[in-house]
């Protein structure tokens, strides 16, 4: 199992809300602060708008990990929006439990537009947690 | 006693939260509870420094406190502490703490006075055994 | 099919440093739909938004890829280079190829992969891009303000200085709010009425106000720009225009009742001007107290009237009028004390709110400005204040600190001193509040100046004892039982929002704190704004204030007004959610996430063979959709759709990353 | 109505003439009250530290055995009250205490018999206005003044007994009976409870400030609804320094009014 881990390099989606996260992630730039480049980002107006069928189509077409990041609760740019996103996002996590995919590999994090360092070390934490998991081969499309 | 990192960083708090069942590191010190606690003038420590002195962690100081004896359970403090905390709870919490760890049960028998065991209400008798000794 | 150019920024050595563009232009053009790809060292310069220009209309380019720099940074300077181009705007996509890239892969070749992947995502969310125009919404050069008091006659005055039409609605018959039944102010020691009575004829003489008093907002529709409020003038039983504010028919109207104005300090009658510098100075008849109206006789004012302006029959007014915008300034109301009976209020004459005490001490209040004590009309010689009554009670009041009342408590020792020579002010205090312009050395001179003695301890209970009252506190700081005997207690009650602002907001669409404070947009960087776009806060009822700060957020109000009526319209942002409503099902599952409430259902009508069906879908008010997309989520049969930001598009997006 | 009684160990011992009173009352006022077949002392004080559930099971037993009766549980003395009500609180509230406490007493308990202070029967189920019109001979004249005590009011949240700063339940009660209620500031501050018993000095300095306050604003009696207040008060009647002849204050449980108001006969001699 381990030796199979060796050069695995995980693919990590990354769905960013556009006022907090994906700022984030823009300051983490500006600031320099390298992570994983096995994240990518999908930049959406709000966490709100992660509809759970887009993460289950990510792990379907072969990622490794999902994460979504949002405002901070309370400082959501539509006010809101954020509070619905973790009632329908904690659901999902049990859905994708219940189908045999490791809780670890779909997260939910708030990452404001100034914590660029945040931005880089949450994604540098998912990265080694999935790469410690091994590839996804539950839900991946037998293709 | 002197207030140093080791009593902050005691688990004093933690300890008397846990048998009281009350955040005593919530109290902001207005001094309600003693403003109204009709024991104040027998209490060598007034309500609120109870408090305080635990969120200090000062166990010694409070342990040795004649206070914890002369509350009468009335609950007047917890009626009106502005930030909900029972104090009757906490007078409680130290009383157990003491009478667990050291034992010295501070009510005996022989202490009452046969004029008191002829005329005190059953009542008066048994609480004050069930408080002072566990 | 979609013809796509993919443009490669360089950024200098920003990004060429470490990703090797040639490659990634390589990748590009094997994507599908791509038909161009191409370079440039700063595609943002003049000429590198040239080049795209002139190579999208050579190359019959139709939907645009830019790998450059954060959207965030260019995304609005490439939308208008497509446009020049003749392009949708919202035919451009950008790969961050900068600050997600570059700038944090330095490693190796991993950042031209991910480059590549980039752009493979970009082009494919391109590929499905649809044009978008923004609506233009017109907007109502108007402004409404709710409210009265300081803050809602600040931004009525700043407003109507900037040239627009104002209606300023007050629910009381005077305008002036709680700042008009203040004595002297701290931290000056202005005199309250000397420095509002000139603002409140300077609205009732603007050209650009219209004031309706004992008026209520009833309904609001619409949205920023095209507001359309329902409002009631109540009737007042007088005819304004014959009324010449003479006074006679109070003089002689039988019936007493305490007044609101005095704090039920004093009475007035059922016909009454709330107090003598109203604005406007005319009577309202208060149909509930009115003996004609209880009784069915009576008119004894309306035979007293010269001008015969006394008119029962008169009825109330309905106005729908329609505005840009709206500011809310309803102000606050003080803390019911019946849970406070250890401080005895309402059970000894003697001990007082605060608010009470403003009228006792004001030259215009029932006593003349002498501070006498309710009971037997004596001056006091001690005085008790304490402060925090209710506030910073997470038991039987408000968790909240109430921000006024450590000043004002300074004000009163010290103008107690000033009219009781001799007197004794005694403070108990938790903590003293102070931060302010001047806060600080105020308190001071009260300690100071004005002999006033603080006790750091919150009193336990208040009694009679004979005709004084007696005090037991603690002073919490020497740990020493307080036993004071005092002529008089003055409770610094908490403020608290309206009892109606929970109403009020849902009329409004805006939200409430669980205090009944309204919420601003955002608590350091937009605090005068709500997030119900073209509605405004000032003054207390956004959460405890002195009335500096309630003038300068309803200063900041106005300001946010005008710049809205200023512009010839708004740009809506064309990201919003739309509703196929051949797909709706009705569920209104949609409505029920909106934060700004921009969906609303609606009935339509079809034909399904020969029968003529009605059914209900979903219709998304674009004036009022942010486009947050929640709704789209929300939709089980997706006929909910965020334009920008489709089902389609993420899904493509999603299918690039992980090829 | 017929309720089930809950007399205590004190109104069987010391004071049993709180019960007399109050079962005579009962009759004259047609309440039907029956005495509990199994009960056990309440244990007097509420267990306050937050581990403690032995303190809780005397109680419940009672209550359990009251339940299965179906009636609501009258209580006179304020303690047995205040425990009662408090343990059907936790009972109710707190999961841990109801599995722990019914677990060991094997009994099946969810604290909802309702427990109601006599005093409460008078109020809510008779009514003052009935009383008045009941009463033979009112305490016409008399000044009289409540002494409520800590138990009966605190924690209101766990009590709902009445206002606990400004309680009128038992002015209420004495003006049906015809008498005068006077007001005075110390009808709701502690008179020392058990500290009678080991603090004595201090008990004695506690319940001196609620006789003198009373005495200052011409009190004739008071009125208690709790043994140990009855006999903390009486006891320390020297701290009154004009005692009126020796005789001090007289203490009286609601009871002994209520019965004397509503028995024919000439009650006004007998007082003065
Ligand atoms: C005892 C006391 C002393 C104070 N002393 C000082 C001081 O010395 N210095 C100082 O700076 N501050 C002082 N303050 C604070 C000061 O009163 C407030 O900051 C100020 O009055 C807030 O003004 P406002 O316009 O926001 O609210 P308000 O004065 O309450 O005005 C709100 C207005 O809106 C009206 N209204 C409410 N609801 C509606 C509705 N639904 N429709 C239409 N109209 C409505 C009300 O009738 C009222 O006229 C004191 C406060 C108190 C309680
Ligand atoms: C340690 C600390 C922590 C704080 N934490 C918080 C907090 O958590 N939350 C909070 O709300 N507030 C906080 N504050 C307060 C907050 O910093 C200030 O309220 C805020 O920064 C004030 O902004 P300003 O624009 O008025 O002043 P400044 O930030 O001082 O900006 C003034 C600008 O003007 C420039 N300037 C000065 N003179 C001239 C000149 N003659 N010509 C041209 N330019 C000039 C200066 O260079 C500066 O850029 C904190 C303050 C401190 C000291
Ligand atoms: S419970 Fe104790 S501390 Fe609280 S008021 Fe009563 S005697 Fe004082
Ligand atoms: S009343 Fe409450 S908050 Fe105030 S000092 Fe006492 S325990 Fe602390
Ligand atoms: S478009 Fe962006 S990446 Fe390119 S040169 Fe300009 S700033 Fe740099
Ligand atoms: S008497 Fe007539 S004119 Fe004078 S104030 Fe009254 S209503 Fe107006
Ligand atoms: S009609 Fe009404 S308002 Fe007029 S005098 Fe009579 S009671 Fe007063
Ligand atoms: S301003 Fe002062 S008095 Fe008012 S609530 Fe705050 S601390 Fe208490
Ligand atoms: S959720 Fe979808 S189906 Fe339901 S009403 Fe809204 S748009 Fe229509
Ligand atoms: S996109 Fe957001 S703001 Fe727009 S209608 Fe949908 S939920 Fe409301």
């Amino acid at each position: 199992m381990s030796v199979a881990k060796e050069g695995f390099e995980p693919l990590i989606v990354a769905f960013c809300c556009n006022w907090c996260s994906y700022a984030g992630a823009d300051l983490a730039g500006t600031g320099r602060m390298p992570y994983p480049a096995n994240v990518r980002i999908v930049r959406v107006p709000c966490s709100s708008r992660v509809n759970p069928s887009f993460v289950i189509r990510a792990f379907q077409r072969g990622a490794d990990g999902v994460i979504v990041a949002g405002c901070h609760p309370g400082d959501c740019h539509y006010h809101s929006g954020n509070f619905f996103t973790r009632r329908r996002l904690s659901v999902l996590r049990r859905l994708l439990e219940y189908m045999g995919i490791e809780p670890e590999r779909f997260q939910v994090r708030w990452i404001s537009g100034s914590e660029g360092a945040k931005f880089a070390q949450v994604m540098t934490d998912l990265t080694a947690d999935i790469r410690a998991l091994g590839p996804n081969r539950k839900l991946r499309d037998a293709l | 006693m002197k207030v140093t990192t080791d009593t902050i960083c005691s688990d004093l708090l933690k300890e008397v939260e846990e048998y009281s069942g009350e955040k005593v590191a919530s109290c902001i010190q207005c001094g309600k509870c003693s403003g109204g606690c009709p024991m104040l003038e027998a209490m060598d420590l007034l309500p609120h420094q109870v408090m305080r002195l635990a969120q200090l962690g000062l166990k010694e100081d409070i342990m040795k406190s004649k206070t914890l004896w002369v509350c009468a359970s009335c609950f007047t403090c917890a009626a009106r502490c502005q930030r909900d905390l029972d104090l009757s709870k906490v007078m409680e919490g130290f009383r157990v703490i003491q009478l667990r760890q050291k034992g010295g049960n501070t009510m005996h028998p022989r202490q009452l006075t046969p004029e008191q065991l002829k005329d005190a209400p059953q009542q008066a008798i048994i609480s004050g055994f069930r408080k002072y000794s566990k | 099919m979609k013809r796509v150019g993919v443009f490669v920024c360089w950024c200098g050595s920003n990004i060429a440093a470490t990703v090797d563009i040639e490659r990634v232009i390589a990748a590009a053009r094997k994507m599908p739909n791509v038909v161009y790809a191409s370079d440039n060292k700063y595609m943002c310069s003049e000429l590198g938004q040239a080049s795209i220009r002139e190579s999208i209309e050579k190359e019959n380019i139709t939907r645009v890829v830019i790998a450059s720099c954060s959207p965030r940074m260019h995304e609005n300077t490439f939308r208008k280079t497509v446009a020049a181009a003749g392009l949708n705007p919202f035919y451009l996509e950008i790969a961050n190829i900068r600050e997600h890239c570059s700038w944090v892969h330095k490693e190796g070749e991993v950042g031209t992969v991910k480059a590549i992947s980039l752009v493979r995502t970009a082009v494919a969310k391109a590929a499905r891009n649809e044009p978008l125009t923004p609506s233009s919404l017109q907007i109502t050069k108007r402004a409404l303000v709710i409210g009265a008091g300081i803050a809602g006659i600040q931004a009525a005055l700043d407003i109507a200085d900037s040239g627009y039409q104002v209606d300023l609605v007050e629910k009381e018959p005077s305008i002036g709010g709680r700042m008009a039944q203040l004595d002297k102010t701290f931290p000056t020691l202005d005199c309250s009425a000397c420095i509002l009575t000139p603002k409140m004829v300077d609205v009732a003489q603007h050209d650009n106000i219209t004031l309706h008093t004992y008026s209520v907002v009833e309904k609001v529709d619409g949205y920023v720009g095209n507001f359309t409020a329902t409002i009631r003038k109540k009737s007042r039983g007088i005819d304004m225009e014959k009324c010449t504010g003479c006074g006679i028919c109070y003089e002689k109207c039988p019936v007493k009742v305490d007044s609101e104005f005095e704090a039920g300090m004093a009475k007035r009658r059922a016909i009454y001007v709330p107090f003598p510098q109203a604005v406007p100075n005319k009577p309202v008849i208060d149909r509930e107290n009115c003996r004609y109206f209880t009784q069915g006789k009576c008119k004894v004012c309306q035979k007293l009237c010269p001008a015969g302006a006394v008119d029962y029959e008169l009825e109330d007014e309905v106005l729908t009028v329609e505005y840009g915008a709206i500011v809310v300034a309803t102000g606050f109301d003080i803390l019911d004390l019946q849970a406070y009976g250890e401080y005895g209020y309402g059970k000894h004459p003697d001990v007082l709110t605060s608010l009470e005490f403003e009228r006792l001490v004001n030259a215009s209040g029932p006593t003349g400005g002498k501070i006498l004590r309710p009971s037997d009309g004596k001056p006091p010689r001690t005085v008790a204040f304490i402060q925090c009554v209710g506030s910073r009670d997470q038991a039987k009041g408000k968790a909240y600190c109430s921000k006024v009342c450590c000043m004002y408590t300074a004000k009163h020792a010290i103008l107690l001193r000033e009219k009781v020579p001799g007197a004794k002010p005694i403070v108990f205090y938790i903590d003293v509040r102070t931060p302010g312009k001047d806060y600080e050395e105020f308190y001071n001179r009260a300690t100071d100046e004005y002999g006033a003695t603080y006790i750091r301890g919150q009193v336990g209970k208040v009694y009679p004892e004979g005709d004084r009252l007696i005090i037991r506190g603690v002073d919490s700081l020497s740990a020493r039982p307080v036993e004071l005997e005092v002529d008089m207690v003055v409770l610094a009650v908490a403020v608290t929002a309206r009892a109606d602002a929970a109403g009020v907001g849902r009329m409004l669409g805006i939200t409430t704190n669980a205090h009944q404070f309204f919420n601003e947009a955002h608590p350091k960087l937009r605090p005068v704004e709500t997030h119900s776009a073209g509605i405004y806060l000032a003054g207390m009822c956004q959460g405890p204030k002195d009335i500096p700060e309630a003038v300068a957020q309803a200063s900041a109000a106005a300001v946010k007004v005008v710049g809205l009526l200023n512009k010839d319209s708004l740009v809506g942002n064309p990201t919003v959610a739309n509703v196929d409503e051949s797909m709706c099902s009705g569920c209104l599952e949609c409505t029920q996430v909106c934060p700004y409430d921009a969906i609303k259902e609606k009935s339509i009508t079809e034909r399904r063979g020969r029968e003529t069906l009605t059914r209900t879908v979903a219709e998304v008010n674009e004036g009022l959709c942010q486009g947050c997309g929640a709704c789209s989520v929300a939709c089980r049969p997706g006929a909910n759709n965020l334009k920008g930001f489709t089902n389609e598009q993420i899904l493509a997006e999603v299918d690039a990353v992980c090829l | 109505m017929r309720y089930s009684l809950y007399p205590g160990c004190t109104l069987k011992t010391k004071a049993k003439v709180f019960e007399e009173t109050a079962l005579e009352a009962a009759e004259a006022l047609g309440l039907e009250m029956v005495e509990l077949e199994e009960w056990q002392c309440c244990g007097a004080v509420y267990p306050l530290a937050k581990d403690e559930y032995f303190p809780l099971l005397s109680p419940v037993r009672s209550l359990a055995a009251a339940g299965e009766r179906g009636e609501k549980l009258v209580t006179l003395c304020a303690a047995c009250h205040h425990v009662f009500k408090r343990a059907n609180h936790a009972i109710k509230g707190d999961r841990e205490a109801r599995e722990k406490v019914t677990g060991y007493l094997e009994v099946d308990y969810a604290g909802d018999v309702e427990v109601v202070h006599y005093l409460e029967v008078l109020k809510n189920e008779v009514g003052f206005d009935r009383i008045r019109e009941k009463v033979k001979s009112p305490l016409e004249g008399k000044k009289l003044a409540a002494y409520y005590g800590c138990l009966l009011l605190r924690p209101e949240k766990e009590m709902h007994f009445d206002d606990p700063e400004n309680p009128t339940i038992l002015e209420d009660f004495i003006r049906s009976l015809g008498a005068e209620a006077v007001q005075y500031p110390y009808r709701t501050d502690c008179c020392g409870a058990y500290l009678s018993i080991t603090e004595e000095g201090l008990a004695r300095d506690t319940v001196g400030k609620i006789l003198k306050s009373a005495q200052r604003n011409g009190v004739e009696g008071l009125v208690v609804a709790c043994p140990l207040c009855h006999y903390n008060l009486a006891k320390y009647q020297e701290s009154l320094t004009d005692t009126r002849g020796g005789e001090g204050i007289p203490v009286h449980y609601f009871t002994e009014l209520l019965a004397q108001a509503l028995a024919e006969g000439p009650a006004e001699e007998e007082r003065t």
